[in-house]
């Protein structure tokens, strides 16, 4: 939270409507996105109690567990929801394109051109998958206890989602509740912010009804049924709790059908409106601008699937159930540094982002006064350090002697603070500048800012991202217990309780 | 079993076999009031796989699928009606309304019986005190509810509802006292072994010592492994190693120590002799503890008291101050 | 038994319990002053005359330098190399040793008896073993990091001030690995034990810097359980200004009562404000100012006969980047250029002789877990030889009363005693026993 | 002149406190700055009709009835057989040695029983336990007093000796997956732990027992991943423990905080609305967007706070200089409303912040 943020959801309740906190979108959103609504049986552990899935919005497959507290039954919507996630995914596996290597004596990449993008309401979809996947991954598909080749695939799968789904820069799996208030901000609290319809009914409330209506709508159970994966407590005591007691009684599968038809109905009034939502926000989101970099971010989702997809063929183990202490070391370095990334992308697509690094004077945006582009100094030799000066009304808290800054529309090149003075509330900063010229001792045309240039300067940089050192797995030393035992299939995670 | 039924607003997949179904919406049409229930009418063209299984469904459609479909709206309705008075805490309304729930459903479940053809019965045919007597005299020492069903499973043939043994006690006691010892034998109480007030939850049988039915701290667990021991023993004999005898078997054997390793499969001895291992350590305890109070029992207490135990304190007093 | 001789013998023992070999690890707790890098000094350079050749590992670059310069004006007899980054200029008064070696690979060091670098610059050694290493600041260090280097050494020696602040990750609010025994986002010391439970685990048992008004205060603080006691004498520290105050500002007032008694709190009228309020600012400002512009002198076990405190003697201190900067803009400006200013992260292991500190929780509404950490106020309230000067709005205390205090709790996660909020309690108590009201 | 008690009682509206649970007194820690809800526990008032009753209702701490029910069986499940599965647990996982398989059943023996000597039993019981005649207590009546009465708590706990100490065992329903819990259910059990750990305390100190014997760790017993198995995990709780220590003994003052009520003002729930609604507006609320989840008059409270900044979260606030109204937040951001002294700072900030997006939103 910023104040920038603090100020946007003050004139959110102030004008009843929700504002915009960034100027650009900076979530990619797929043309062809796969929508999961799903819902879970109370006092079960991620019991699956339906779900309506699909990848477009007037065509949904409503999927029942009739009896949610079979086991048999709860694999039988595994393998459904497995079929249509699956081919879902299967579908992006088709197109590849291929990439200069990396390095240079590696084979030239090949990549998919484009990977699937799963939606779910609320965070807890995200952690329904997850548990969804820690639930299936290890099952197996011969012995005693096996289950249909679907399932533990789509463990893999949904373990996978949601793991990126920790990462901020990645899109593969996307909760509605977060991509939307990632671009405005409402009049209400965040934790209000976390009803999906509450949240919906401040962005566009429904004709005839102010946002603050829609947002008080929202919170009754009946108007606006609970996103999920949790039901209404009511519901489940009036509704499911009856009709799964006729289930369990029925005296004749004729009686029996009938009693599912009426809980797939009662089910779907549920999820429709969710289901209606989930879509009405993709289409929100979708409409706005893209920011820059969204394309490049979305590319490297790309990457990440396309390994996922050769890992899956090539060995294709369950990912553990908690990451190792190697893993774990490497997962923080990647989130660290892709946090840092994104952090600075979005501020250099997006003023309003890199408004939050002004207010706290860590960045600044003025106009070039002075620009001497033909600056030297001597150092062992003499060098081309071009010289401006930005004048600013920013309240500029970087001092003479921070170096490293740089403008987002020259990223190649640092420059370092020489001077400050203030006059009339404005400061002039005198800088420094090294790289983006060349090597020559003079910079080409457009390589130095230009007198009544904008320019925006801060400590935010996009970085190559090393891989970083980190020991083998078996390499693991005594200080963090020593090697792990290496994975093996075995028959108490494939027999696993499930109740 | 699979069936494609087509409603007003898509499909409908069934799989009967294996209780699953899936709908498919062709359009949008949520609506917040009920949509109307619907399918298998006779002009859609649903294809049916077995012949029986459709004449079964046609005739219940036939039948009294208007009336039903009358009453699923009403219930529906009445149930919507009700979350509303409970969330806007409307007590009056709401005490109405599920006198109405009730009788709407009350005459659903007739039509349903009416419709549907009487489900085969498949419990033992023995009466249930005989079923508890079965399994206790297996276990041979006082068992909650739970318990004695899932011995009866295991050995005998035949489901038993754990839930109607809680009114079985109080049978046995008020038969007990308009005519003592006209049966052969009760279904009685343990007792407490420091105020010999009955234990909440457990049954034994009249026949066994004062000794065996007095609950001392240490006798839930001394049971516990007498009770396991049993089973194995039981287990042993041939035919008897079923799949729920062994599933019972195993919950025993997870709770004592030595009794099972966790990847085998479980044996019978070795429950056996883990149990009797550990029985050592506490049986004198328990058994001291247990003597003394049966002897107390013996002497403070009627016949019929040290049968279902005494009354507990307070309720003694009460029923003293009243007379 | 004088303190000197109380903390010999506990050097001794540590020396002795690592180089004894039969511990892969040893773990030493050490107060604020208690003379870590003294101990790092010499059991590098009492190490490394015996013939061995030992590593050590710091966690900055600052930190590496002054090591180096301690070890050789300890030591001019041994080679030392300094493990470091390309683009690493040596600093003059590292260049002023010709026996130390800077290389930025390994191989070019192999002749040095004591090898210095960064945590970061070990990282990039990925062959060979050496047999002694000594990581600096264990508990600043993260467990990742460690993870990355521990190969490299057999037998280890890690000290650090449990106090202090834990290690920093910006993916704070990710709890993928909470309660693991390989938590990366813990300090080194922390997953070392949890895998380790039976390492030897020693401490050094008092400070030389705390002044005997501030050490107790600090030990019942910050440390509970261990405690720990002043070296120095009530009478070996002292501090006064040679000219009178005015004798009417506040400021005045509370540079007299830290003079007399080690500490000060200047209280603002309460009030909440934005993180840089500017009057708070002005206030810590003045204060550092004035204490310099009266002259003051402090005499101690170093200087019986009292010295003029220098700019570089203060330490002005503030939990977040954006008020350090106000403050040294503020500071600039008002002439109190050569007065160290500083977030609490970067104040660790410092030392001064007065230190006047922002409160981290002065005009706030709430209290989040950032600024209530107790190594954060462990730092700001530990810095000092003399005096230590707290600036902060009334109601702090309301504060604390009415935060709600219970977190989400993640099992088997790794907990930190003491409690923030008890110790930020403890150390308020103390505080308004020395309150001076601001206008 | 009126005793504190009576002013309670009257505040009430006469009739029964209504009885606290550990969940309700856990409860007290999570806004422990706001007078309106110190009062209305301190009372007793039956806060979810007062909030239906001035148009609010609530359904905080609705379960869904398969959630109860799964709870119920859970917990039946670790206590069958004289707590067979328990006691595996805490051997595998404490070292419990085996001669130790004592079980105490403390409930209530039926309806002639009164609470006082039901606790009576249990101090007795508890207090004559020597190391190896008692291990596990079930169903002990513990008490707490509240604002200087004595609240009965009846927790389903078992109370277990090992050792030296007695340790509470807390039996909850929600899973352990790979050791991992979801850490607000936790923090939320754990608080009630503490609730008994203190009220454990106590019973051993009336006893003249020392009341460090009950240890500060709980012992939480979860169903394991999927299934119904049951794993235990040991919980520190000695920050929750301090927590609800310093809210107690603030009740204790309740009497303070009673004078800053006229002295006529009551929350019967039986007031017409209009009045009720007046009657609470006397105490003063301390309103965050997390009270929504944690106490009944959450709603009516934000209603309340409309136009204030609190509505949005206490961040905001925060992020907003303390400035209290959203309509002065925004006229100093544009500049409309000059600002008093104190809020010069935070009007230069809000000023700038308006700047930025006009300028950003604007391009």
């Amino acid at each position: 939270m910023s104040t920038l943020t603090a100020l946007a959801r003050v004139q959110a309740a102030h004008h009843g409507a929700a504002q915009q906190i960034c100027t650009v979108r900076h979530l990619h959103v797929h043309d062809r996105p796969l929508v999961l609504v799903p819902l879970t049986l109370a006092g079960e552990t991620n019991a699956p109690l339906a779900a309506m899935v699909g990848d477009r919005h007037g065509n949904p497959q409503v999927l029942v567990v009739p009896r949610p507290r079979l086991r048999e039954q709860r694999f039988v919507f595994v393998e459904r929801l497995a079929n249509i996630v699956l081919s879902y995914v299967d579908g992006f596996t088709d197109d590849v394109e291929t990439l200069p290597a990396k390095r240079k004596d590696d084979e030239p990449r090949q990549r998919f051109t484009d990977a699937p993008q799963v939606w779910v309401p609320n965070p807890g979809g995200v952690e329904y998958l997850r548990l969804m996947g820690r639930m299936t991954r290890f099952r197996q598909t011969t012995g005693d206890y096996a289950v249909a080749a679907g399932v533990p695939q789509l463990g893999k799968w949904a373990t996978w989602l949601a793991e990126q789904a920790e990462y901020p820069d990645s899109s593969v799996l996307v909760a509605a509740t977060q991509a939307l208030t990632g671009f405005w901000a409402t009049g209400q609290s965040s934790l209000e912010d976390g009803n999906l319809a509450a949240l919906m009914g401040w962005i566009a409330p429904p004709a005839g009804m102010t946002a603050e209506q829609a947002a008080a709508t929202a919170e009754d159970p009946i108007l606006c049924p609970p996103a999920g994966p949790a039901t209404d407590p009511q519901f489940d005591r009036l509704v499911l709790a009856p009709a799964l007691r006729d289930l369990e009684e029925a005296p004749s599968d004729a009686v029996r059908v009938r009693v599912q038809e009426r809980l797939t109905l009662a089910l779907r009034e549920q999820m429709q409106p969710t289901w209606d939502r989930v879509w009405q926000a993709i289409g929100l989101l979708g409409a706005q601008q893209p920011g820059g970099s969204v394309e490049q971010r979305w590319a490297a989702d790309r990457d990440r699937f396309s390994d996922f997809v050769a890992y899956l063929r090539d060995t294709g183990h369950p990912q553990a159930k908690r990451d190792s202490a190697v893993l774990g070391a490497r997962k923080l370095h990647d989130m660290e540094r892709r946090l840092a990334n994104f952090e600075a992308q979005r501020a250099f697509d997006d003023p309003l982002v890199m408004g939050e690094q002004r207010m706290t004077g860590e960045a600044f945006t003025g106009i070039v006064t002075w620009s001497d582009p033909l600056r030297t100094v001597t150092l062992s030799r003499r060098v081309l350090r071009p010289g401006i000066v930005v004048e600013t009304e920013d309240p500029l808290r970087l001092v003479a002697g921070d170096a490293d800054l740089r403008d987002p529309q020259r990223p190649n090149q640092k420059a370092s603070i020489l001077r400050l003075s203030e006059s009339a509330g404005k400061i002039s900063v005198s800088l420094e500048l090294q790289g983006g010229t060349g090597s020559g001792l003079t910079a080409p045309p457009g390589s130095v800012p230009a007198v009544g240039e904008r320019v925006t300067y801060s400590r935010l940089q996009v970085s190559y991202m090393s891989p970083g050192q980190f020991p083998a797995r078996d390499q693991t030393p005594w200080t963090h217990g020593g090697p792990p035992q290496p994975y093996a299939p075995a028959t108490s995670d494939a027999a696993e309780d499930w109740s | 079993m699979q069936l494609r039924a087509a409603t007003p607003s898509g499909t409908m997949d069934l799989d009967l076999r294996r209780g699953s179904f899936t709908v498919t919406l062709n359009a949008i049409c949520w609506k917040c009031s009920p949509l109307p229930a619907s399918g298998f009418s006779s002009g859609e063209p649903a294809k049916p796989k077995t012949g029986e299984y459709w004449k079964r469904v046609g005739v219940w459609y036939g039948a009294g699928v208007s009336s039903m479909d009358d009453l699923e709206r009403t219930i529906s309705g009445l149930r919507k009606q009700i979350r509303q008075s409970v969330a806007s805490n409307d007590h009056a309304t709401l005490a109405e309304l599920r006198v109405k729930l009730r009788q709407a459903e009350k005459q659903w479940d007739e039509a349903l019986d009416e419709l549907a053809p009487a489900a085969p019965a498949t419990m033992s045919l023995l009466p249930l005190r005989e079923q508890v007597h079965q399994a206790l005299t297996v276990l041979t020492v006082a068992a909650a509810p739970k318990l004695i069903a899932a011995v009866h499973e295991a050995f005998f043939a035949g489901a038993m509802a754990g839930g109607q043994l809680t009114h079985l006690r109080r049978d046995e006691e008020r038969s007990f006292r308009s005519a003592p010892h006209a049966r052969p034998y009760y279904l009685c109480s343990a007792v407490t072994a420091d105020r010999l007030t009955p234990v909440r939850g457990l049954l034994a049988v009249s026949t066994w010592p004062l000794e065996r039915r007095v609950i001392g701290s240490l006798s839930p667990r001394v049971d516990f492994l007498t009770a396991a021991i049993r089973v194995a023993e039981h287990v042993l004999r041939p035919g008897a190693a079923g799949p729920h005898a062994l599933q019972l078997l195993r919950r025993f054997a997870a709770s004592i120590p030595g009794a099972w390793a966790d990847a085998d499969e479980v044996s019978p001895d070795m429950v056996m002799r883990a149990a009797r291992a550990e029985l050592d350590v506490h049986d004198h305890s328990d058994r001291v503890q247990r003597r003394a109070a049966a002897a107390r029992a013996s002497k403070q207490l009627d016949e019929s008291q040290q049968l279902f135990g005494a009354a507990p304190l307070g309720v003694a007093r009460q029923a003293g101050e009243r007379r | 038994m004088t303190a000197a001789e109380q903390a010999e013998r506990a050097v001794a023992e540590i020396i002795g319990t690592f180089t004894s070999g039969a511990h892969r690890g040893v773990v030493v707790d050490s107060p604020p002053g208690a003379g870590k890098s003294t101990l790092v000094v010499r059991t590098s350079t009492e190490l490394a005359r015996q013939g061995e050749q030992i590593c050590v590992v710091a966690q900055t670059n600052s930190q590496v330098d002054d090591l180096i310069i301690r070890m050789a004006t300890a030591a001019d007899d041994l080679r030392i190399g300094r493990l470091s980054a390309g683009d690493y200029r040596p600093s003059d008064e590292v260049s002023r040793f010709p026996f130390v070696r800077v290389a930025s690979k390994i191989d070019d060091l192999a002749s040095c008896k004591i090898i210095v670098g960064t945590a970061a610059k070990w990282v990039y050694v990925t062959d060979g073993q050496w047999p002694w290493a000594i990581i600096d600041e264990a508990y600043q260090m993260r467990s990742d990091m460690l993870l990355r280097i521990a190969s490299r050494f057999e037998r280890m020696l890690f000290v650090g001030d449990p106090g202090q602040l834990d290690p920093f990750s910006t993916v704070e609010e990710s709890h993928r690995w909470a309660g693991l025994a390989w938590d990366p986002m813990q300090s080194a010391v922390a997953v070392l034990l949890r895998n380790n439970p039976d390492l030897p685990q020693l401490r050094l048992p008092l400070s030389w810097r705390l002044p005997p008004s501030a050490a107790p205060v600090v030990a019942k603080a910050f440390y509970p359980f261990t405690g720990f006691e002043a070296a120095t004498a009530p009478q070996t520290r002292g501090m006064k200004a040679t000219a009178a105050g005015l004798g009417v500002g506040p400021v005045d007032d509370v540079i007299d009562i830290a003079a007399e008694t080690g500490w000060g709190f200047y209280e603002m009228p309460a009030r909440n404000t934005i993180r840089t309020d500017a009057e708070a600012v002005q206030a810590t400002v003045a204060i550092a100012t004035r204490v310099l512009q009266r002259g003051t002198e402090t005499y101690c076990e170093h200087a019986p006969g009292g010295r003029r405190i220098e700019p570089g003697r203060i330490a002005v201190g503030a939990a977040h980047r954006d008020q350090v900067t106000a403050l040294r803009q503020a500071l600039e400006a008002s002439g109190g250029s050569g007065i160290r200013v500083d977030t609490a992260n970067r104040l660790q292991g410092a030392e001064f002789d007065v230190t006047v500190m922002l409160h981290p929780l002065s005009g706030r509404i709430d209290a989040t877990a950032f600024h209530l950490e107790s190594g954060r106020l462990c730092v700001l309230t530990s810095r000092h030889r003399h005096a230590c000067i707290v600036v902060g709005r009334a109601g702090i205390p309301d504060l604390l009363d009415t935060h709600p205090s219970v977190e989400p709790i993640y099992l088997d996660a790794m907990t930190k005693f003491p409690d923030g909020w008890e110790a930020n309690q403890a150390m308020l108590a103390h505080l308004a026993g020395h309150r001076v009201a601001a206008f | 002149m009126e005793n504190t008690e009576q002013r309670l009682s009257r505040l009430r509206g006469g009739g029964d406190p209504e009885a606290h649970n550990a969940r309700t007194i856990a409860a007290m820690t999570r806004n422990p700055g706001c007078v309106r809800r110190a009062i209305m526990d301190a009372a007793g008032v039956d806060k979810p009709a007062v909030a239906a009753a001035v148009g609010h209702p609530t359904s905080i701490g609705r379960l869904s009835d398969f959630a109860v029910s799964r709870g119920i069986s859970f917990e039946t499940r670790v206590k069958s057989e004289g707590c067979a599965e328990l006691l595996r647990l805490l051997r595998e996982q404490l070292g419990l040695p085996v001669p130790q398989a004592h079980y105490e059943d403390l409930g209530s023996t039926g309806k002639g029983e009164t609470v006082s000597g039901r606790y009576l039993r249990s101090k007795a019981m508890l207090d004559t336990a020597e190391q190896g005649t008692g291990t596990l207590f079930d169903h002990p009546l513990l008490r707490l007093s509240i604002s200087g009465v004595w609240a009965y708590l009846e927790p389903d706990l078992v109370a277990f000796q090992l050792g030296e100490k007695f340790y509470v065992i807390e039996i909850k329903s929600f899973p352990v997956i790979d050791g991992v819990a979801d850490a607000s259910k936790v923090a939320a059990s754990v608080t009630q732990s503490a609730v008994y750990v203190l009220a454990l305390q106590s019973l051993l100190s009336e006893a003249g027992r020392d009341p460090g014997l009950v240890s500060h760790e709980v012992i939480l017993v979860c169903p394991k991943d999927f299934s119904n198995q049951a794993t235990a995990t040991l919980v520190d709780v000695r920050k929750p423990l301090a927590a609800l220590r310093r809210q107690l003994s603030r009740m204790d003052n309740i009497a303070a905080l009673l004078h800053l009520l006229p002295a006529n003002v009551t929350f019967d729930p039986e007031l017409p609305a209009m009045e009720l609604a007046q009657a609470l507006t006397q105490a003063s609320a301390r309103y965050s967007p997390e009270c929504l989840a944690a106490c009944e008059m959450g709603s009516f409270c934000r209603a309340e706070a409309k136009g204030s900044t609190a509505i949005l979260g206490r961040t905001v606030r925060e992020d907003l200089g303390g400035v209290d109204a959203v309509s002065t937040a925004l006229e100093l951001a544009t500049g409309r409303l000059q600002p008093t002294k104190d809020l010069l700072q935070a009007a230069h900030v809000l000023r700038l912040a308006q700047r930025m997006r006009t300028e950003a939103l604007a391009r």
